[in-house]
């Protein structure tokens, strides 16, 4: 019987399921381009970075679900959406048709590592050992993303003007979701009380000091800020997100009681 | 006629040619047809498995097959890096895997269609790969011999998985999991011993590459040692082989098996199986559409190197 | 508990669920197109045959469930793949991305409206009463989609250069899956022995004698014809169909016991 | 002059105008502006329920869900129709709506998450916008009129199916399904109140509107109606509304209500909602991808208008 687990609605185990989800999601994403990179080397990277991803994602889904027994496939594959907490920009789809877009694809991976980096930064504080023992292994991954997401975006910015053109629409389509990364709620407000992790508005300074410089040098211009807010952290996702779980979870839905 | 009568003695004696040694035309020819066609066999066999990688049932078998299909490429990478040192570009050998000039084994022509298709081609696919490959770690031309090393040391790891993924179904899965891998080895199978490639007595090539040591056992012999322990195997599995000829024959000490259906294989090497089309549309279409990508980054190293003297 | 039900393996199941999955899965493809076609005429018309189509996989569904006690739903989303025996023709996709492309959705129709058309026309005559009332209404509307499609099959063939070659195209894309429609099997034979149906394969000379003269005179040159064989309607099919499937039938799936 | 008292005359009798009546310049503006909003409306509505056609959980559900989309598509065009009787072509009309200068209907701008949001898009828009839309069956242009006629007539079957689907839900089905319909209930309640536009104190336009007949029944009127009818119906149906302030007024005769947040309305007016971008993208696309379709319908129609004289 694989109906969905119900959770409890506990702020730790959301923030640990934001950090989670992020992870599992992008990998999800990043898993698409396997096969199907512009070079084979970026087959590889891409690869690799989904599984240093998925790693992070196991890792902290089974923190997150150590308090209530239940195990990283049972959150990975048998929540309802709503009761996934990664921000949206990571569901976006990697472009129209698969396997998408490599422009959006590395901006993405940017923000993202960006975001991730730091956080894990301030993870490796944190008052739950497991979760700063977590954050000491991820770092150094995050920041290897980082570095290769950051080479591709001068590249791709300062390149031709096919590429520059593909990466500024990019800037365009991603950028209204990066308010939400760094929103602040009651979630973080309980994470930062118990000492578990930072508001992730704490890192929101540090990230657009790291990623203004570098847009500027890839001659990309964020648009201007609106207020749309994206708001997958809280569970209300784009329509995209309901596509991705349908083909995650299909087969722990469709063989009940299965062993893999 | 020196140089060759020098390169005969050494492949006779055993020894090894390196990149720079000097190689008969012909030597070189038919390396760089074999090394690349088996380059483009690992990046076209990441799309069958790749297909599955969104699909897979847990974070642990999602990450063994993130973790394979990147081997995959790897070994791609190492195997054009090798086909290189003979003297053409990995852009010049896939030029001619998009036209359809190079062949890729054509055991990626077929679909995959379950999960359990993901643990099969660990097991047999990778496991006849394996009986092909062990004896060109031996080979001749020494930079393919020793990409080949490496290889097949994680093809071996891979074959374990693959098999463990199908032994945890057997052993602890439903029926329906069950019923998934029967299947799955009913269709991988025949195609498996195909592998091999046609009966010695039709197979024009092995007699010159025997000569070279670039080829060390025939592909009947191979096909037997496949037979022989994967027969085996499925017994510890539990799944059937789909094949009613298949015996132990006491006097040969090996198993008899059934007739391969060879108009199959032709069929499939000659660009009708099930997803000749789909495999080569989708390997083009990611190295068309990628193409402002790779030049983009030529574009930014030119401007680059442009800028280093000014700033100098 | 929403695991897959298991099939008879009943000659006289798996012809009627070859009417029925080939009509089910087309609608699902034509699905796909709604909000998004070239006109908003086409938008309607392309939910209008997916809507017939769907009529058509209800009703013989349901008669093929009969005697196992099946209803048409446990039928459409809850068998494995091998159990759905619509010809792979129906499953490929519209083309890259959604909603895909025109030309290939105009000619699948074509294709699959003249092999429907012909059948219903000899199901019409059916040893099965039910089968021939179904028949009686579905060739209505096989006609007119035959019609439809066959009208813009001229348009698009004899247009633009482009349209030309974008029909050639998707010509060439299908064709080959063609051969499988007038496969013979004992599954027919059985069929045709029962006065249940025809064997397909007797379709083939009139489906040809409609089609070759049309795509004539829309100026399009079928491929030679090949070997290769789709083997769909025996349970096989081409990687497209677990897509199709993970998200056809995943609310049954993550919903067990629901009712709707 | 003559004209325009006579146009008067005939509005204020209650008289109807037609298509080739004499108009002030202003009517015809207020009413192509209308109409086209309401025919954009209806195919940009047709994405967020078209979302769930793939995935409708049963053939029945999936049967209605189709036809209900085809009927939106329908809707569409005859309003374009009655839009072109004012001398403004379709294409310019679908020109300002992929420009961003025509808008549609903000509703279009929330996501549809869940399945239930598919039944309460039925109960809960359709039924805002029956309301909405009833007192324009009588509006003073006839050719909008007889058009709303037909529309209210199929809105009503939709909104009936939603409610009943809903219905199924919440008396037959699993504790998840009640927990997903509350859900989508609670997302669509507020933005289905705003539906009815900005209250009356600041709705410029509804005077004017009134005054020819082209609005029969204020915004705030409207609104409170909704409420009142709904209310009733969420009884049946099992489902909490989401506002604490919601309660019977004895003195009144209607129920009261909390306050709007009609910053979120403007937002999303203004282009800031959850799926703005995406369904103009999505709008645009179709027909920027289909250019090519409706430029060879032309290209072939010529090509047989200049061979039937040949024929002849």
């Amino acid at each position: 019987m694989q109906a969905s687990i119900q959770l409890q609605r506990d702020p730790r185990q959301q923030y640990l399921l934001r950090i989670g989800d992020t992870c599992l999601i992008l990998a999800q994403r990043l898993g698409e381009w396997t096969g199907h990179a512009p070079v084979l080397e970026e087959d590889i990277a891409l690869a690799n970075m989904a599984l240093d991803l998925l790693g992070q994602a196991r890792a902290v889904l089974t923190l997150a679900g150590s308090a209530q027994g239940l195990d990283e496939d049972q959150l990975a594959f048998l929540r309802e959406e709503r009761d996934y907490f990664n921000p949206t920009l990571v569901e976006l789809p990697n472009g129209d048709g698969r396997p998408g877009d490599f422009a959006l694809t590395v901006l993405r991976n940017l923000f993202v590592s960006t975001l991730l980096r730091h956080l894990w930064v301030r993870l490796h504080d944190s008052s739950d050992e497991e979760l700063s023992a977590i954050a000491a292994k991820a770092v150094k991954e995050a920041s290897y993303h980082q570095q290769h997401a950051a080479d591709w975006v001068l590249r791709l910015g300062d390149g031709t003007d096919e590429s520059h053109r593909r990466m500024q629409a990019a800037l365009e389509k991603l950028w209204p979701y990066v308010a939400e990364l760094f929103e602040d709620d009651a979630v973080d407000e309980q994470a930062a009380a118990d000492g578990l992790g930072p508001r992730w508005a704490e890192l929101r300074a540090n990230w657009h000091a790291e990623v203004a410089p570098l847009l500027q040098e890839a001659t990309l211009q964020p648009p201007p800020d609106k207020s749309f807010m994206s708001t997958g952290k809280r569970g209300v996702h784009s329509e995209h997100m309901g596509y991705i779980l349908a083909e995650m979870q299909h087969l722990q839905r469709a063989y009940p009681g299965g062993a893999w | 006629r020196a140089l060759l009568q020098r390169f005969d003695a050494n492949i006779d004696d055993g020894g090894f040619i390196e990149a720079k040694d000097w190689m008969p035309e012909n030597y070189r020819r038919t390396l760089v047809r074999q090394i690349s066609q088996h380059a483009h066999s690992e990046i076209v066999g990441m799309l069958p498995e790749g297909n599955w990688i969104s699909r897979a049932p847990t974070l642990k078998r999602k990450a063994i097959l993130l973790a394979k299909v990147q081997d995959e490429g790897g070994h791609g990478l190492y195997l054009y890096a090798a086909a290189e040192t003979l003297g053409t570009s990995r852009d010049e050998l896939l030029a001619a895997l998009h036209s359809g000039k190079a062949k890729y084994s054509s055991i990626f022509n077929y679909p995959t269609l379950t999960w359990a298709d993901v643990g099969t081609i660990g097991w047999l696919v990778d496991g006849a790969a394996i009986m092909n490959q062990v004896p060109i770690c031996r080979c001749s031309y020494a930079p393919y011999a020793r990409a080949m090393i490496r290889i097949c040391r994680e093809e071996s790891f891979h074959q374990r998985q693959g098999f463990d993924s199908l032994l945890v179904m057997m052993q602890n899965g439903t029926e329906a999991q069950k019923a998934m891998v029967q299947d799955a080895v009913n269709r991988w199978w025949w195609p498996c011993l195909m592998m091999f490639g046609p009966p010695d007595d039709q197979s024009p090539n092995t007699a010159q590459g025997m000569r070279w040591g670039i080829k060390r056992v025939s592909n009947d012999e191979l096909r037997q040692k496949f037979v022989d322990a994967t027969v085996e195997q499925a017994k510890v599995l539990g799944v059937t082989l789909p094949d009613p000829d298949l015996k132990w024959n006491e006097e040969r000490g090996h198993w008899d098996f059934g007739t391969i259906d060879w108009d199959e294989f032709w069929n499939v090497v000659n660009g009708n199986g099930p997803c000749n089309r789909e495999r080569l549309a989708a390997r083009v279409k990611a190295w068309e559409e990628g193409a402002w990508v790779r030049e983009a980054a030529l574009a930014h190293a030119d401007k680059q190197a442009q800028r280093q003297p000014k700033a100098a």
